[in-house]
């Protein structure tokens, strides 16, 4: 990466690490309902992969998806609003953390259920490339849109993704499984569930595969920039193996349980290796300035603290539109149950 | 207008669609060779547009989700009705949910087809199945046209909604005759009245619609029932059966599927709250026994909604 | 008899029967750390029988039936209650009609355990179901404890009995407190009367109960509820509604799933069928609107059952 | 396979193809309703493989399962009788060819949903070494029981069964896969559903694979040797990828469609390979004259025409019976129910 495009990198980083922190301070004040599963540690990965992505292609997110999202370039007051139920919010509130989307985006949702995003990124990879599909192949036979799929370690034992696996291998689809490989599925070790690794797993499907250091932005980036090329040639699918961390619990929540499953130190080596210092670093090295960096984190926290504000400045939805946008085309006796209820 | 069979009216709407619009695509197993006969032809007319799938129904059903929310209008072919167990969490808590959690963001227009839905004699526990009722208890827009002209209208209508909705084609019906006129437009919501009657309502759906049709004939000369074919399990016609229930005071509900917690039971649960002081008999259900369905036809035949379970229940009702 | 929390009697019914039985084991994500408080303990207590699977319900359901088949009796727990729809197969399918099917050369003694089934503030659209209506419609038998004996005593029958049995343990009971006396037994089929009344029947399950008793305790001086407890949803003790409805000539269900074919649909049709001519009024059902259940907690509490909802319809229904 | 073995694979492989030629016709003439799967071609699979089990193992069917079936020795009367749906079936009756079942010698059921059977044979699997059920290990360690789970190269596909792949590797459970690789699901190629071989795809989970020449009963069995043993002294589960060919349509009913998905000279090729023809040669070399053959031939004649006699001389189930073995432990209210249809 030259200088821009780390900077952008770790504003990106920065945007994430930060919203996600705050996530955590507004779900423990109340403010942000239900559940929501941090970022932190993993911002690597969805900024390296986005950072390659353009304008028409598709990702499909996860449970763990602020990071997908904002590093694809959501708007955090927007994303704010959502996971704080408000009107202004990316889905008006209807989706909160777990099924936030901005379809503007090309971002077809975070998914309450592991693995079952995937195969909407092959669909819309397939659409990209078919007869009426709003994309037609360019001429070069590069296509338009290459779709990402983002999951973790975990979900590569779900049949559905698995299953996913085998159709963009055997359909050659234009898209990019990125599997966000942390180590841990909540408690459970990867090895644990699985005798092989995500790659040797990926490589019996017939995917191009390459491992990755999900710690390190500038080899994601490098990483996903061959690899949505090679989609978008025409070369099939690939799957990126990112080997990454999170550094807090599953959830918010978990702290209050008392789970023992990693141990302090295992942790700790893995936040010497964050990857928003290592950019820092780098940056350093590419002549910034410490004070440039404080600029920039400044630069970031006002940008989130302005999102804050404007998400808490939103309205709740009212009570009368619980209904709202179930179809899209409904139908008087669909409409008329409602005041059965 | 002409005569065709069911089975070909269902494969005349599918290539109708195909050939109006070059974003509905059809996915399924063994589609290209039409195992099922219903589309024939098609992926010789329009390469491309019709993928055989491998047996992956899960992420088969996820993929049209996808290539919904891109643009796309896929047909989703299902080779046995129990399939969509395997799908249902993309169908039920994927597709059908998608649209209101991301606050309208987005449309999903896939249609879900299950050709030769309900028993057919001899298929036994786990291709007998006729599972319109769980789809229309989570919502989904689901129909079971009974007449060849509904599988060509409302088949184009289901392809042409913006909604995720699913098809059952009865296995029973699919031999059908009957009239078809292409220029028919049938919307998704109201229901059919069959026959006009004054003694009692029997509503139906799917085949069961030419069983109580059968019946009400044979018992013409003793009650004269009027049929409504309610054409869609969800939405249901609460205008056309109110209606009609006010008139006769009478109801006998007919379903295919498992009688507790059927389709059926909301039939008559919404006639005993919205239509009480209109009913003069207990309302009467003919639905499937609670049980998974048992290979021997005759085994078969004692567990299924039949004609003298059907006289026997309208019978009962009119003299109630 | 001692004070326990629901969920803690859930817990304590699931290592009473395995210490009871060494064929009892116990299967899901994250239960040896007991990521949902059911199994804390298991693993160190019993090695080799509680064992984390990976990420693939339909898989480790299967797993189940096989292991069933082979003498074990399984315990299996979902960590959100719509892993249903990815095991539906598996369970609706699969264990649930192997026995019939071959004819009663097996049997399948798996237990499904989902803790925290239901709504719960703001888990949105995929976390939010409670989908015992499903599994009743499909003949399983599907328990919804409501109290902390419950908890403790159905799930051990649950255990105990020879077919597949669903429990859901619903969000809004598992910080409940109450007597459990582990020597009490509750057979799988009898309804419980919560409290005695004489103007209007109200059938509840899970956590409804408790807002039903709310609601007929608020009501006292205007209405004398009866409140059914109905602890499964499928099997229906019909028996104990009957008694109660001849009695009171009214009723009301409640019911935390979608209306629209929801199980309420089949207590209120069964009603409309069998006890006609002892209804006063119309049945009236407080059910969830048929909708996905929208992120925002002010939506939330729109579509689901709330007392508001219930005294409305039980005032409604005395009155009529 | 010494001599004695040799005649034994030769009447099981002539049993089923009688049973089979025997059953097209039975279908034919409506004295079986509902479909059925041949088995016809592929005798030396189920044939060598259940060759290879011991008296407690268990195997899972498909929906081509009478070969499974009799090939594990369940009586070819009671399961005529079963197809004809008469109360003195495997079933009585309740199950039909799709869901044909001899419980007693571990045949855990054929099954109508592609894959879903494969899970039961692990649960199986494990419950023969997990502490409480039925059958603890032997003290050398080896497993009283090991499962057998029977799949086409179409399943290969199917999540339930990528999963149960994983959790068998995971686990390191004692069964073994046994893939029929016939080429085909109904009319698709099966390379046209999967960029990898079966093989290629389970070395992917961590099995142990070996290819096999599934026309060549010797070559089965000896696989299948290795692979029960490897699976019964604690090595972990085993993936025989077995080729072979199906020498009739999907099912009965499939000439009736007219579909063209295979060429005549495909399946003259593979008919040419016919296994029980290869058997019966062997056997000429191993000493036996075409009178000892012809004799062989005629015993098994004469075993499935006395089957059909008893199958055709079994009551059909009477219609108020339909509910019976729903429940194994039936309560008053599920009891009752049946008088409300
Ligand atoms: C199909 C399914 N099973 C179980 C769950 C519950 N669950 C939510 S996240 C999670 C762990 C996912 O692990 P992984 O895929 O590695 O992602 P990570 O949380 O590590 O980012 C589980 C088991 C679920 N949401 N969906
Ligand atoms: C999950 C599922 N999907 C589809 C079907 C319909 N179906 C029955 S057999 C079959 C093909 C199976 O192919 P394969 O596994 O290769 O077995 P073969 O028939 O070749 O023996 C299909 C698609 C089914 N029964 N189950
Ligand atoms: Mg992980
Ligand atoms: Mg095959």
């Amino acid at each position: 990466m030259d200088t821009t495009e780390l900077i952008r990198a770790y504003q990106t980083m920065r945007t994430i690490r930060l919203f996600e922190e705050t996530v955590v301070t507004l779900v423990n004040a109340n403010e942000i309902p239900g559940v929501t599963h941090e970022y932190i540690g993993q911002e690597a990965v969805a900024t390296g992969m986005c950072a390659a992505l353009g304008p028409d292609d598709v990702l499909t997110s996860t449970h763990r998806g602020h990071g997908h999202i904002i590093g694809r370039g959501a708007d955090p007051g927007r994303m704010f609003a959502e996971l704080m139920a408000r009107v202004d919010g990316l889905n008006h509130g209807r989706g909160g953390s777990m099924h936030a989307a901005d379809v503007s985006l090309g971002i077809y949702g975070a998914n309450g259920i592991v693995g079952a995003g995937a195969p909407f990124a092959a669909g819309a990879a397939w659409a990209s490339g078919a007869p009426g599909a709003a994309g037609e192949p360019t001429t070069d036979r590069r296509v338009r849109r290459v779709s990402v799929a983002f999951f973790g370690d975990g979900a590569i034992n779900q049949g559905v993704l698995l299953e996913t696996f085998n159709l963009a291998a055997a359909w050659e689809l234009p898209m990019v499984f990125c599997c966000e490989n942390n180590g841990y599925a909540v408690t459970t070790p990867a090895a644990a569930s699985a005798k092989v690794t995500p790659s040797e797993r990926a490589t019996g499907f017939g995917l191009a595969v390459r491992e990755v250091d999900g710690m390190d932005v500038e080899a994601v980036y490098e990483a996903a920039q061959w690899a949505v090329d090679h989609a978008r040639s025409g070369r099939g699918p690939v799957f990126l193996d990112c080997r990454c961390y999170r550094f807090v619990g599953h959830n918010t929540g978990e702290h209050m349980l008392g789970l023992q499953y990693r141990t302090h130190d295992e942790i700790e080596l893995w936040r010497g290796r964050d990857p928003i210092t290592a950019v820092a670093d780098r940056l350093r090295g590419h002549g910034l300035a410490d004070a440039d960096l404080a600029r920039l984190d400044d630069e970031v926290q006002q940008h989130i603290d302005a999102a804050v504000t404007f998400a808490r400045a939103s309205a709740s939805p009212e009570p009368a539109t619980a209904m709202d946008y179930m179809y899209a085309t409904p139908t008087l006796t669909t409409a008329t149950r409602w005041g059965h209820r | 207008m002409t005569v065709m069979r069911y089975q070909k009216a269902l494969a005349t709407a599918v290539r109708d669609e195909m050939a109006a619009d070059p974003s509905v695509c059809y996915l399924g197993e063994d589609v290209v060779h039409s195992l099922r006969g219903v589309s024939s032809g098609l992926a010789a007319a329009h390469p491309g547009r019709v993928k055989d799938t491998p047996i992956s129904e899960a992420a088969f059903t996820g993929f049209a989700t996808g290539a919904a929310m891109a643009g796309m209008r896929p047909i989703v072919e299902y080779q046995i009705p129990t399939l969509l167990y395997v799908a249902f969490d993309q169908i039920v808590n994927q597709a059908q949910k998608i649209r209101l959690m991301t606050g309208g963001q987005t449309r999903v227009p896939v249609t879900y087809l299950f050709p030769g839905s309900g028993a057919r004699l001899g298929l036994a526990g786990q291709h007998s199945d006729h599972p319109y009722t769980l789809l229309a208890h989570m919502g989904v827009k689901t129909l079971v046209p009974a007449t060849p002209q509904d599988a060509y209208s409302l088949v184009r209508s289901a392809i042409r909604d913006d909604d995720p909705v699913a098809v059952f084609l009865p296995a029973n019906c699919l031999p059908r005759k009957g009239d078809v006129d292409v220029a028919v437009t049938v919307p998704i919501g109201p229901a059919a009245i069959r026959r006009e009657g004054t003694d009692v309502t029997v509503v139906a759906i799917g085949h069961l619609v030419h069983e109580a049709l059968a019946v009400a004939d044979d018992l013409a000369d003793q009650v004269d029932v009027e049929v409504i074919d309610a054409r869609a399990a969800h939405p249901f016609d609460w205008h056309t059966l109110t209606r009609s229930v006010t008139r006769t005071g009478r109801l006998v509900v007919l379903d295919d599927t498992n009688r507790t917690c059927g389709w059926a039971a909301e039939v008559a649960a919404t006639a005993a709250e919205e239509l009480f002081h209109h009913l003069r008999a207990p309302v009467r259900r003919v639905a499937r026994a609670d049980v998974p369905m048992p290979f021997a036809p005759v085994l078969e035949r004692a567990v299924v909604p039949d004609r003298e379970a059907i006289t026997a229940a309208i019978l009962e009702t009119a003299k109630a």
